[in-house]
């Protein structure tokens, strides 16, 4: 770590050296490595296009881009040059400032959170005591940058668009924020290379499968693809809150949506899958890159092949999915897995600092919070039974005379 | 590092520009955002205060918190309340709103 | 005050912070305003994080730019016809302005400066290098003998305004 | 938090009423889950016209069970708990000197704290070995006997609470908690008698027992609010248990009623509770009517829990009553007499007419009146223990007889179902058969003795232990517990009536006694008669039975559980000196007496054995028994033929008892209808109007002349001045007004504009401002 540090320390002596005051150099180096940690993603994000482009196309039975470059790899080049040559147009009676100003932050939103991203041992941008909380602090800018391309575009079917993503962004945050809590508690700590070497014995994925099932639901949900991606939803509202974008700007919210899900995926795998865990990485610490992004790319692929596989969903349907079951069912995982860490605890289960990277002393406890959530997960299916029986029977046309007296109104005898 | 003071004088400045806003504006949501910057230089100096002078005891952190809780609250409730006298009276002036006089 | 890294950055985020209050407070679109607003908030969340308390400075994106700002810029949009005023200010305007330099005169010369400005005793009071750490906040607020009683009431009192902003807000018919 | 430790045995008794108590709540609030059905649907049990067209909830079957289960182990729990602590007592060396007490802080009256507590002592100790035996066996016999009541829940969970509140009165180690029980088990016996609140006559009769019970309790009242302003305390030890207290308070002149001490006045209002409580005579008529109830609840109210409590009280408070008297020299306080003289008439009284009864529950409601003034007159005389003792005995089988009654109620109504749907299987009126039911039910009651006969064929079980009861409660010498108890009180009543020769009240007390004590027998023999002997008089009788399966186990189980202690439970009170008896069940001393004496301060003396008390009690109850036998088991009652008895004496006569002696009317002439004239004619009529308004009158016109004459006045001058004033400060108003423009924003600016100018002045007069100059 410290080597790595020292990169930008004798860059920063190097401006002192030739005369720079040391304050300015200071900032000047942290000013490189925070343009260093924002400019991978931005590299990745081109070659996400073209495997996501790819992949549809495998899923749809076509070919995909394969002109361009040896498997159209430059696909992706070639069209950010025609957007960026394309003609920027904005509508009259914008609002430019803000019109301008949300493709940059949709994008700058992601990006930010690539700073508590730990790609190996060594390498983060920064790790923050609160870096699970930047996440999601972060992540809520996003919502913002939507709100105001619906708005300033000043076009009805955007604000509409904006409307409903920012509902959907807004309810689908809380369920995120609690299944974010399950790894944090095992963990103990909120920074994420923390969580990291946390699951050095065991991946919290087995710890509660349940939290992580929730978590990737709802960070498909918040990057908005299918089956909610009621943002373009262009059978309903033309094409969402971008309708009135073009050219780079549009580029932009595009490039910031992929990167968005690329890195939910990252952080699903740091969170659930133990990063950059693997062998030898502590003697080799770059292997740990190769490892988070190898979970990472799995991860990115479930969720792409979800989007093109799973139909969309109505408005009404996704929220009442988010209220009426994705967050008490989240709650009930929370508390329950609360309390089966701290029985595990009290009972001694826990396998201590000295043996933290031992499978087999892991494996009591992990057991415990399996059934524990397997349990938790079967009474869910279960209620879900019901509730659907009820719906079927709610359909069911309902004579008076198998009508339940229960729950009806009637005043109760009074003795004369 | 810098001087306490400093903080001060920009906790000060922010609560009197959201207190010209809470002053001077018509519109009740610009009033409530006047509020909140005022809530805001509250949070700066209690953090400051706390960080220079007990950066052990957390009453100073726990107070800032709270007053997130408050101000979000106030927020929710606020707009609630602003928005539903925009339903009934089609406006959020609060000039308009002087029923309670004579 | 010495020209280093940490007086940079908070010459930056102070600024950040007023010139957004002052665009809260001046800008004729209320839309505007939100954005300032939310630059501003920015701004004191960068104070915090240059106080050492990142923890506050998350829950201040969190809550106040994911949250409030989003709300009031839905209120925004729900009174649509409110947005762009022809007259933002109320006739006391002027009389405002002059109370509220009044008010910052006052701190300043009056409080600030006497009491910790320079050349006074506390301004060499710098603050230690150690620091509780977002831990002992956590602690803090569930430690039986510290918040936990005030953190409970917190809690009641979200709920309670959650629920009396829908009732507020609710559509009679 | 320190921990409490429950299995102190001072602190357990805390713990006997929670568990009814609690089952209470967990009935009321959580299983008792109704759902709402037509009221002319079969499944609901109590059916009325009046709620035709209505719906009326039902507990569902999940709810009735749950209740059940919760009642049931509430009143368990309360059971086993008490067992322990009665364990712990009986292994107490002395126990009565040094007791199982703990109270708490209740009220802070400034100086003195008023404190709420638990006591167990000898007499705690007993009634903790019969009540909540009594209360289990009521409550597994409730099982079996609302098993088709469609509010099973709603009766648990009453039931549960009055067993928790006789509970707690007993446990209560001071007056007012015990009035606190007192009040609650008042309340539930009102909703329990009016359970079957379909049934005119029976809500009347709750609230008849609510108004009757409620007079005394007020009186009662009176004497404790008495007893603390003059004592300071209410707690029984320290004032029953404390030489001191009693003899001041013997001393004291009562207030108002001269040549009485204040210890009299108390104990005669107390008394007076006891009266309405546990149904003495004057205020007796509640009790007979309160047989609407269940069964189950008849046998609460007149064995474990309510008429035991007001004896329960007097015992307890006994002292108060003897306080400057010594009754064992024969020496009475007026509220002894008082106690001996209406509990020996009420023996007598009720005995006679119990005897003329039909209804097979009303004859048992009498001759509990009569049992009970046994007690009150064994009080009355000092025979304090034997009071105790037959307190006990007579709970036993008086609960045991109540529940066999209702076993043979429960039998009948059976029988009277196989009938009618019997009598349906040709006729095929399927759609009206409940109606028609009820129709059928309208002429038919399975409570009357004359439509039975011969049931001992059909339900054994229910007849042997009936006889045992019905035995038991005749006093059959020698075999049953009755016959000890009522021993002893003859022999006390006896002992000071002639042996030592006081005449008076124990001489009045051993002959009434010992009348009431044949009549008891007879009617025993003639209830058993007319109900289980000879061939059965009509259809029901011969097809009632029990049924099987749950409800007749449930029924008869507690039947011959307290069976056992019919008998048994007189073998705890020999006498000593008893021949053979004595000298197998008690060899060196009475148990229960020796066990119960130091309850007192000093210990009620024991005499010498002698036979004429208990040849007499021995051929009052043979007497009887063979009257009884006589009259009603040589040739049986047969269908039609009328009660001999109505021959022997005449049929005025025997209407007369049969109406009991008319005093319910004779109250409606004598109390009610006189209110409600005088309330009328004279509060009305005469006062209000005539007196009173008239008076007003005149005071009004007087007035309105005063009051021309000042208008006069008033007009140029007063009101000059008033609009003058009024005027100045409208004008005023109208000028300050304009600061309130309803303006949030200006009023915030001007106390804005007031904050600075304070920190301007603080900033000034800190000198603050000169330290920023220089």
């Amino acid at each position: 770590m410290q080597e790595c540090i020292d990169i930008f320390n004798t860059f920063a002596g190097c401006l002192t050296a030739s005369g720079a005051d040391p304050g300015l150099a200071q900032f000047l180096s942290i000013l490189l490595g925070v343009v260093l940690v924002a400019m991978g993603p931005l590299v990745i994000v081109i070659f996400l296009i073209w495997v996501e482009r790819k992949y549809a196309a495998r899923v749809q039975d076509r070919l995909g881009p394969n002109r361009v470059g040896p498997f159209g790899l430059l696909q992706t080049f070639a069209d950010a040059l025609k957007l960026i040559t394309k003609e920027d147009i904005t509508p009259a009676g914008a609002d430019k400032l803000i019109y301008n100003l949300a493709p940059i932050i949709s994008v700058v939103s992601v990006i930010l959170i690539w700073a508590v991203v730990p790609i190996s041992p060594l390498h983060i941008g920064a790790d923050l005591s609160i870096g699970a909380l930047y996440f999601v602090a972060v992540g809520s800018i996003g919502t913002l940058a939507i709100m105001m391309a619906g708005w300033s575009s000043n076009n009805k079917y955007a604000l509409l668009g904006a409307f409903r993503v920012v509902a959907q962004l807004v309810s689908y945050e809380v369920p995120l924020v609690f299944s974010l809590l399950v790894p944090v508690m095992f963990a103990g700590t909120m920074s994420m290379q923390g969580i990291v070497e946390a699951q050095l014995g065991m991946w919290f994925i087995v710890f509660s499968p349940l939290a992580a099932l929730i978590f990737f639901i709802s960070t498909q949900a918040e990057t908005g693809r299918a089956p909610f991606d009621l943002i373009e939803a262009e059978s309903e509202l033309v094409a969402g809150y971008n309708i009135e974008y073009s050219g780079m700007k549009f580029g932009l919210f595009f490039a910031g949506e992929f990167l968005h899900v690329f890195t939910n995926a990252l952080i699903f795998a740091i969170l659930f899958t133990g990063g950059w865990l693997g062998p030898f990485v502590y003697q080799v610490p770059a292997l740990g890159i190769i490892y988070l992004f190898a979970k990472g790319s799995i991860f990115y692929l479930l969720s792409l092949h979800l989007r093109n596989t799973l139909p969309r969903i109505r408005i009404d349907q996704l929220m009442s999915f988010n209220w009426k079951f994705l967050v008490p069912v989240s709650i009930a995982n929370l508390i329950l897995v609360a309390f089966l860490w701290k029985v595990i605890q009290l009972i001694g289960l826990l396998p201590g600092p000295e043996n933290a990277s031992d499978f087999l002393a892991h494996l009591p406890a992990a057991i415990i919070m399996l059934v524990g959530n397997l349990a938790l997960t079967v009474v869910v299916l279960q209620m879900l039974r019901n509730v659907g029986r009820r719906a079927v029977a709610a359909n069911a046309v309902s004579t008076p005379a198998n009508a339940e007296l229960d729950d009806q109104p009637y005043s109760l005898p009074v003795p004369h | 590092m810098v001087p306490l003071w400093m903080y001060l004088f920009v906790a000060a400045a922010l609560f009197c520009i959201g207190a010209y806003g809470v002053f001077a504006r018509r519109n009740a949501v610009a009033i409530l955002m006047g509020i909140e910057l005022m809530l805001n230089a509250v949070n700066i100096n209690l953090v400051a205060f706390w960080r220079y002078q007990t950066p052990f005891v957390m009453s100073g952190q726990v107070f800032a918190a709270f007053v997130f809780v408050v101000a979000a609250a106030e927020a929710a409730v606020g707009l609630a309340i602003i928005i539903s006298i925009y339903r009934n009276r089609r406006s959020v002036i609060v000039e308009d709103v002087d029923l309670l006089k004579w | 005050m010495e020209f280093n890294i940490h007086s940079i950055v908070f010459l930056i985020f102070s600024v950040i912070t007023l010139g957004g209050g002052l665009g809260t407070v001046t800008s004729r679109n209320l839309i505007h305003g939100a954005v300032y607003l939310i630059v501003s908030l920015f701004g004191v969340a960068g104070l915090f994080i240059l106080l050492s308390a990142p923890f506050l400075a998350a829950i201040q994106v969190l809550v106040y730019i994911g949250a409030i700002a989003i709300l009031i810029i839905f209120a925004v949009m729900l009174t649509r016809s409110m947005t762009r005023m022809t007259e933002i200010y109320n006739r006391q305007w002027s009389l405002s302005l002059v109370v509220s330099a009044l008010l910052f005169v006052l701190l300043l010369v009056g409080i600030i400066l006497p009491v910790w400005g320079p050349g006074t005793a506390n301004a060499a009071l710098q603050p230690s290098e150690l620091v509780a750490t977002t831990v002992d906040l956590g602690v803090a607020f569930v430690d039986g003998n510290q918040f936990v009683l005030p953190f409970e009431v917190a809690s009641l009192l979200l709920t309670a305004a959650m629920i009396g902003a829908i009732v507020i807000a609710r559509d009679r018919d | 938090m320190n921990f409490i430790d429950f299995t102190d045995p001072n602190v357990m008794p805390w713990l006997i009423p929670v568990g009814p108590l609690l089952a209470f709540f967990i009935i009321t609030l959580v299983t008792n889950r109704s759902k709402l059905i037509p009221a002319t649907s079969p499944e609901y049990g109590g059916h009325h016209p009046d709620y035709d067209g209505m719906l009326v909830p039902v507990v569902n079957d999940w709810g009735r069970v749950a209740s059940i289960l919760v009642g049931l182990a509430g009143i368990l729990v309360a059971w086993i708990i008490s067992l322990n602590v009665v364990g712990q007592a009986l292994a107490t060396p002395h126990f009565g000197e040094q007791v199982f007490a703990s109270s708490i802080v209740w009220l802070d009256t400034g100086l003195t704290a008023f404190r709420m507590g638990v006591l167990v002592d000898p007499l705690t100790t007993i009634m903790l070995i019969m009540v909540p035996l009594a209360c289990t066996m009521i409550f597994i016999y409730s099982i079996g006997y609302m098993a088709h009541d469609p509010r099973q829940a709603r009766f648990f969970s009453l039931i549960s609470l009055f067993a928790g509140a006789m509970l707690t009165l007993v446990v209560a180690d001071n007056l007012l908690l015990l009035f606190v029980g007192w009040e609650v088990m008042g309340l539930c016996s009102y909703m329990l008698i009016g359970f079957w609140f379909e049934k005119e006559s029976a809500y009347k009769a709750a609230i008849k027992a609510f108004m009757t019970t409620r007079v005394a309790d007020v009186v009662m009242l009176l004497g404790i609010v008495y007893l603390y302003s003059l004592t300071g305390t209410l707690s029984f030890r320290e004032i029953v248990y404390n030489e001191a207290v009693l003899a001041e308070l013997a001393a004291t002149p009562a207030l108002l009623i001269g040549g009485l001490s204040a210890a009299s006045l108390i104990g005669i209002f107390l008394i007076v509770g006891t009266i309405g409580k546990s149904a003495q005579f004057p205020l007796h008529v509640w009790l007979p009517d309160a047989m609407e109830g269940p069964t189950p609840v008849s046998a609460m109210i007149h064995a474990a829990a309510m008429v035991s409590a007001g004896i329960y009280a007097i015992i307890r408070m006994f002292p108060l009553f003897a306080a400057g008297a010594d009754p064992s020299h024969g020496v009475l306080t007026p509220p002894l007499v008082m106690m001996a003289l209406v509990g020996a008439f009420t023996a007598l009284f009720a005995a006679t007419m119990a005897v003329a009864q039909y209804d097979v529950k009303r004859v048992l409601a009498y001759s509990t009146i009569s049992q009970l003034g046994f007690m009150m007159a064994a009080l009355g005389i000092g025979a304090y223990v034997a009071a105790a003792f037959h307190l006990i005995t007579h709970a036993f089988f008086k609960a045991l007889l109540f529940m066999a009654s209702g076993s043979v109620i429960h039998g009948m109504e059976h029988g009277e179902h196989h009938v009618h749907e019997h009598a349906h299987a040709h006729d095929h009126a399927g759609e009206d058969e409940h109606g028609e039911s009820h129709a059928h039910a309208s002429h038919f009651d399975p409570q009357d003795m004359r439509n039975m006969g011969g049931l001992r064929k059909t339900m054994p079980v229910t007849f042997w232990t009936f006889l045992i009861g019905g035995l038991s409660l005749a006093g059959l010498p020698l075999v049953t517990a009755g016959f000890w108890s009522k021993d002893e009180i003859l022999a006390e009543a006896f002992y000071g009536g002639f042996t030592r020769n006081y005449l008076g009240a124990h001489a009045i007390v051993f002959i009434a006694l010992v009348l009431a004590a044949t009549l008891t027998a007879f009617y025993t023999m003639r209830q058993l008669g007319l109900t289980f002997w000879g061939e059965a008089r009509t259809e029901e009788a011969r097809h009632a039975s029990l049924g099987r399966g749950i409800v007749s186990v449930t029924m008869t189980l507690p039947l011959i559980v307290l069976a056992v202690f019919a008998v048994a439970a007189g073998y705890v009170g020999v006498p000593s000196d008893f021949p053979i008896f004595g000298a197998i069940f008690s060899p060196e001393h009475n148990p229960f007496h020796h066990f119960l004496g130091p309850t007192l301060l000093e210990p009620p003396g024991t005499h010498s054995f002698n036979w004429i008390p208990v040849l007499f009690g021995s051929a009052a109850a043979l007497g009887g028994i063979a009257l009884g036998w006589y009259m009603y088991w040589r040739k049986p009652l047969q269908a039609g033929e009328p009660d001999p008895l109505v021959n022997i004496l005449s049929p005025a006569v025997f209407q007369t008892l049969h109406n009991r002696y008319y005093i319910d009317e004779l109250y409606g002439r004598v109390f009610i209808r006189p209110a409600q004239w005088f309330a009328n004619r004279v509060a009305s009529e005469f006062i209000d109007r005539g007196v009173i308004d008239g008076i007003l009158h005149l005071i009004g016109r007087v007035f309105t002349w005063i009051g021309d004459l000042l208008k006069v006045l008033n007009q140029w001058l007063i009101d000059g001045f008033g609009d003058g004033v009024a005027e100045l400060i409208e004008a005023f108003g109208y000028w300050f007004r304009r600061l309130q423009t309803g303006q949030v924003q200006q009023y915030i600016l001007l106390a804005t504009v007031a904050a600075i100018l304070i920190g301007l002045i603080f900033a000034v007069s800190t000198g603050i401002l000169q330290a920023a100059g220089g």
